[in-house]
């Protein structure tokens, strides 16, 4: 019935599949998988036995590429992993290379740093929304967010030039000082946002179908969700609380105040409620930031040519989709002798095939929408 | 990072810039070998910033402990930017991946990956970043490999490492022993090599394996 | 010769419509979807067509053409007479079922005296386009696709068809005339049978594909269904069955519910005025379209919308046709057509409005809905507004008798609706059933 | 070409369908090729009852074994496994088993024929093609509920019957 050169597992060619089992290959090109991630599902009718990701479609060898480009030529790089999170990448890989460094940089670069990719981590989330709602059959939503997406964008626009893969932040600061009406423009963004996140959650918080859909879906206990690494709302939807941000605080994030929103059975619905209250936290965040900005210099004492000394650090970051962490080994020349960049979608990623087995087809789609995942990060 | 309080946690031997820790083995710091087959010629040494960071012998109580438990297992410890580091032995990986999780409450592998220095006496560094989330610690366990060398697959003290293994054994062939599936991941599983050894060089690619599957001549 | 004479004679009428239904049909389900994605796009903030034509107006001319010239490609593996033959039948079963619509007094093919049942009858074979199509792709999307569908049509045309037999019972015929004819007059059936109505909004939703039971073609889903392998012309086809096969469903509710071809307040004097509006209204279409003629960008589009407010105001002079007295006997027919597909179109509108706002169902879910709510809801509706008879020929004023029916069903689905949740927060309902099935 | 004609006409052509039909049904190899067969000759019958101006039994027999038992029919086709079905050579040793039913069968129908040309054993009424009679429905449903009352009622058990033992047997197997 089914092509196995193609769709069978490994080791699972020679198995007579059960009488009511079919073969569904889901992707690399499918209409909600997110890019190129490959699901091979087992399905017993439409339950699903067996599944196994297939990644790698996007494997750029960003690691490879960091040995043989200078601290500050990699820059650039990291953001074309997480694409739709660019500034976040850009931070910590920034913030990473300042720590092997022993420098820091000025406060007010981190205030600006931190608006950027808060306003960052608003835009991921929104994209995530409408991508998520349009995966579970809500078309509208999708529209919303991007209308505001844009307002955002064009805010890193006039910052910096780049919408998408912004690059941002220099090592040792910022190149850019803030445009004028930064302050203006980002303060009506937010004032305004927190309304257009009640209307999204009007659309759907409340709406059963998606209750129905979300609720004990793709449920992740949180000790599963330690075990599996998982990490950002995958890990606070299933009840942990913690967050890099208020954990091992970076940037500017000791300045503010906000709270980290929970969830407590771990499921979809969880999730979906835990980022949109991430959104709004991000937002306050945003408008205590965008009020006291300090005066001062952008960029740190950084030399032309960076030369960390001999040694290693580990710095990560809360990126919207979980902790991005660097791992950067110095020899003392002008370019890093390794990078490992963790990468949260990667592993978010993996606890897919944990929390497919034995839902529908259907709850599949829900499910790879709710980890939140960019396959340029997964694949890097 | 001042508040970072994670970092405070090595009884901090000291901001002062640290001589070489005079207790380690003078293996440790080949750890960072002065010439490593880096392509890029030398840049004129413009303004490096002051060495005030760099790795610190690094001996408090969770060393004392992981020491009184494993013994000469525990091969070294210190502290690099203020990051606690162990290298432990090879074959006790597993045991003491199983005790600091249970025990010391590092139950969260952040990330598992290796690190290649081809000039040493054991090529591979094998590298857990672990994080606790009672203590809000961070700690990370190096394990030295020889080419050739099998690792302990530590898939069974935490599912995440499954994929990150996987990962590491993609780019850089190491084995891990007990994995329940030890294929590539990233790359096609007929790829030739490993590409981020370091005498794997940038521009190589398995030539055989495009043309056939991809019907170009190259993939540059 | 003269046989053929005679036998044209006999039928001319018939075969015009035919006809004219076969000739426009495509177009109106092109100017459906054009439609659809204007109202999509004003409610997701956006301009949606724009480009072909002032508005995106010839968009569907352009589509369809573009569908006609592109590639036509069957899998290799597909079953090739079954894969060609698929669309005509969905195509054929949606078409077929207009023969017996009466789009008002005068405008209709055939007067069956079973007219709804051959309606429900005939449009029942299109899922074998679908079923058929789907398995003929080999393809698993399509096949899944092809299951859901079915599936899901078998259950709710039981609810659909119950919900009918409401009306049904109301009028006392299944002639789509007769069926008008007996709401003249008196209220429409809507108003009477409210829950019925309300069965058959939703069981039609769900018959004809669409959100938030669209899970037959969900695309995030199934790639695009029993569709996925199709494409060009062919699949063009199944969409046009599809659009068809809404235009029916909601002519079927209008007939039965809506009150038909009858212009609102039929029987009440004083809104007599009413009578005015549908040449105004095109009146009023014309007028903005030749308001908007010198804001056009280019001098063709400006032509076209010139030429679509001519068009309006043609069909206003029509609609107007009836007030000059040597005319006024094409009154019922003209202004029967007008209101008639007035209400098809809000109807429709109702379907798109559901279908921007909702996300979709889980197949069990819907499954669960159909079978235990709809299908139970949809017996007791019959149950009442058999009740509701016998009260009315026993004497019963229209309000007690109303309000005894329609607030006992209403409670039967309250009853419905709570028990499902009561179901559904008890921990593990799937294990408790299958407990209680051993 | 009066409607009588035409109804003449019709009766032929449904009439050929239906065997055509019929035949492929049996000869096909393809399951799903021999269901549309099955299709056609049942929309043929559909069409003859229409002929006869029996509207009502037209419409059921479109919703009732079209729309819905042979929509079943191809659901259930469809998850069975057809490769092996198609392969498998069914009931080969026993055709001549089935050509002796047939040619009871045909005997029958001949005896029946030839016996009834005077009006014996089948009472045909006087045939209403063409003129539409109004009150097709309600004549039916009172043969239905009077005349026919018990026989109806017997169907109805059976069909219960059937019902029950279909739940039960699909109990058994979860």
């Amino acid at each position: 019935m089914s092509d196995t050169r193609t769709t069978g597992f490994p080791g699972v060619e020679q198995t007579v599949l059960g009488a009511d089992e079919i073969i569904i290959n889901m992707g690399p090109q499918h209409p909600s998988t997110h890019g190129v991630l490959r699901v091979k599902l087992r399905l017993d009718g439409e339950r699903i036995v067996d599944s196994e990701c297939v990644i790698g479609y996007l494997h750029r060898g960003v690691e490879k590429i960091a040995e043989h480009r200078s601290y500050q030529q990699f820059a650039p790089y990291v953001d074309r992993m997480d694409y739709v999170a660019a500034v976040s990448n850009g931070l910590g890989y920034c913030e990473a290379v300042e720590k092997l460094l022993g420098t820091e940089a000025p406060m007010r670069a981190k205030v600006v740093r931190t608006i950027l990719t808060e306003l960052q981590r608003i835009s991921s989330h929104l994209l995530w929304l409408g991508t998520h709602a349009i995966d579970i059959g809500a078309l509208t939503p999708l529209f919303y967010c991007l209308r505001e997406r844009e307002e955002i964008l064009k805010i890193f626009e006039k910052y910096c030039g780049a919408r998408l893969t912004t690059h941002a932040f220099r090592i040792g600061g910022l190149q850019y000082d803030t445009y004028d009406g930064f302050e203006a423009e980002t303060k009506r963004f937010c004032l305004d946002f927190s309304h257009r996140v009640d209307e999204y959650e009007a659309l759907l918080t409340e709406n059963r179908i998606w209750i129905a859909r979300t609720k004990g879906i793709g449920v992740l206990s949180a000790a599963d969700a330690i075990d599996m690494g998982a990490t950002g709302p995958v890990l606070r939807g299933s009840g942990v609380k913690w967050d890099i941000r208020k954990a091992m605080p970076y940037a500017a994030y000791d300045r503010y105040e906000f709270e980290i929103p929970i969830g407590q059975n771990g499921d979809t619905y969880d999730r979906y409620i835990v980022r949109m209250q991430e959104m709004r936290q991000s937002n306050r965040i945003c408008l205590q930031a965008i009020e006291d900005i300090p005066a001062g210099p952008i960029m740190g004492k950084v030399g032309k040519v960076l030369k960390p000394p001999v040694g290693e650090v580990y710095h990560s970051i809360e990126a919207p989709k979980g902790e991005l962490g660097y791992y950067i080994v110095s020899d003392g020349t002008t370019q890093p002798y390794r990078v490992r960049i963790r990468p949260p979608s990667f592993i978010n990623l993996e606890a897919l095939d944990k929390m497919i087995k034995g839902h529908l087809v259907a709850d599949v789609v829900a499910i790879i929408g709710t980890l939140d995942i960019v396959l340029g990060e997964v694949d890097r | 990072m001042v508040n970072d309080p994670s970092e405070k946690k090595p009884p901090a031997p000291a901001e002062t810039p640290s001589e070489k820790p005079a207790g380690a083995s003078a293996e440790k710091p080949a750890a960072a070998p002065p010439k490593p087959a880096a392509p890029a010629a030398p840049k004129p040494p413009a303004v490096p910033p002051p060495p005030k960071e760099g790795p610190v012998p690094l001996d408090n109580d969770l060393v004392k402990r992981f020491k009184a438990r494993f013994g000469d297992n525990i091969r070294e410890a210190w502290t690099d930017r203020k990051q606690a580091i162990l290298v432990v032995d090879r074959e006790s990986l597993a045991e003491i991946s199983e005790y600091s999780r249970d025990d010391e409450g590092f139950d969260y592998l952040v990330d598992l990956t290796a690190v290649d220095w081809p000039k040493r006496e054991k090529r591979f560094d094998v590298v857990l970043n672990l994080y606790s989330f009672k203590k809000n610690e961070r700690l990370r366990l190096k394990v030295f490999l020889g080419e050739g060398e099998n690792c302990p697959s530590v898939t069974g003290v935490w599912s995440t490492a499954n994929w990150l293994e996987r990962e590491c054994f993609d780019m850089f062939g190491i084995v891990f022993e007990g994995h329940p599936k030890l294929t590539r991941i990233l790359l096609p599983d007929e790829w030739q090599g490993h590409p981020l050894r370091k005498d794997y060089d940038i521009l190589t690619q398995d030539t055989a394996w495009v043309r056939e599957n991809l019907g170009i001549e190259s993939g540059q | 010769m003269s046989a053929l004479l005679e036998f044209l004679k006999t039928y001319m009428w018939p075969l015009i419509f035919a006809v004219v239904i076969v000739a426009v049909l495509p177009l109106l389900a092109g100017y459906v979807v054009l439609m659809e994605r204007k109202i999509m796009a004003d409610m997701q903030a956006r301009l949606g067509p724009m480009r072909v034509g002032p508005h995106g107006l010839l968009q569907p001319i352009a589509d369809a053409l573009k569908l006609l010239i592109k590639e036509d490609i069957i899998p290799e593996n597909a079953d090739k007479v079954v894969f060609w033959f698929a669309p005509v039948i969905s195509v054929t079963a949606a078409m077929l079922a207009y023969s017996a619509l009466a789009i008002g007094p005068f405008f209709q093919i055939a007067e069956l005296n079973i007219g709804l049942l051959f309606i429900v009858a005939v449009s029942s074979m299109g899922i074998f386009g679908i079923i058929l199509g789907g398995w003929a792709s080999n393809s698993h999307y399509s096949l899944l696709g092809a299951l859901r569908s079915t599936a899901q049509m078998i259950s709710y045309e039981t609810a659909a068809g119950l919900a009918l037999v409401g009306g049904v019972l109301l009028a006392g015929s299944l002639s789509t005339r007769e069926i008008v004819q007996a709401q003249h007059g008196g209220t429409w059936y809507v108003f009477v049978a409210p829950i019925g109505f309300f069965l058959y909004l939703v069981a039609s939703i769900a018959e004809t594909n669409r959100a938030p039971f669209d899970l037959p073609e969900a695309e995030s889903e199934l790639v695009a269904g029993y569709m996925t392998e199709y494409s060009g012309f062919r699949w063009a086809v199944y969409f046009l069955a599809e659009y068809a096969n809404m235009i029916v469903v909601a002519s079927i509710a209008t007939t039965l519910f809506l009150g038909g071809w009858l212009r609102p307040f039929q029987g009440t004097p004083w809104m007599d005025f009413l009578d005015f509006f549908p040449p105004l209204c095109f009146l009023a279409v014309a007028g903005y379209c030749f308001y908007r003629t010198p804001k056009q960008p280019e001098p063709i589009q400006s032509m076209v919308m010139a030429l679509f407010g001519g068009l309006c105001l043609l069909l206003a002079a029509a609609m107007a046709l009836p007030f000059v007295p040597a005319f006024a006997a094409s009154k019922p027919g003209l202004h029967g057509a007008f209101w008639f597909l007035l209400k098809v179109s809000l109807y429709i509108y109702s379907f798109m409005w559901i279908r921007f706002t909702f996300p979709r169902f889980r197949f069990d879910q819907l499954m669960k809905l159909g079978w235990y709510f709809m299908i139970p809801l949809s017996i007791v509706n019959v149950l009442g507004l058999g009740v509701y008879r016998v009260l009315r020929q026993l004497q019963w004023s229209r309000w007690p008798a109303f309000v005894l029916t329609t607030g006992g069903t209403l409670l039967v689905a309250i009853w419905l609706v709570w028990n499902a949740q009561k179901k559904a927060a008890a921990p593990s309902s799937v294990g408790d059933m299958t407990e209680a099935e051993g | 070409m009066t409607p009588a004609q035409i109804s003449q006409y019709a009766f032929y052509f449904f009439a050929a369908l239906a065997v055509v039909g019929a035949i492929g049904t049996v000869t096909v190899r393809n399951v799903v090729h021999s269901a549309i067969f099955l299709i056609t000759s049942l929309l043929a019958t559909a069409g003859i009852f229409l002929t006869l101006g029996a509207q009502f039994v037209f419409a059921v027999q479109i919703v009732l074994y079209v729309g819905g038992i042979m929509v079943l029919f191809i659901f259930v086709i469809m998850l069975v496994n057809l490769d092996v079905a198609l392969h498998q050579m069914q009931f080969k040793r026993r055709w001549w088993v089935a050509g002796l039913l047939a040619l009871a069968l045909g005997g029958q129908f001949g005896a029946v024929i030839y016996y009834s040309r005077a009006g014996g054993v089948l009472e045909i009424p006087a045939a209403r093609t063409g003129a539409l009679s109004p009150q097709n429905v309600q004549q039916f449903g009172l043969a239905l509920f009077e005349k026919y009352a018990l026989p109806f009622e017997i169907a109805s058990v059976l069909l219960l019957v059937a019902l029950i033992g279909a739940v039960v047997m699909t109990k058994k197997r979860v």
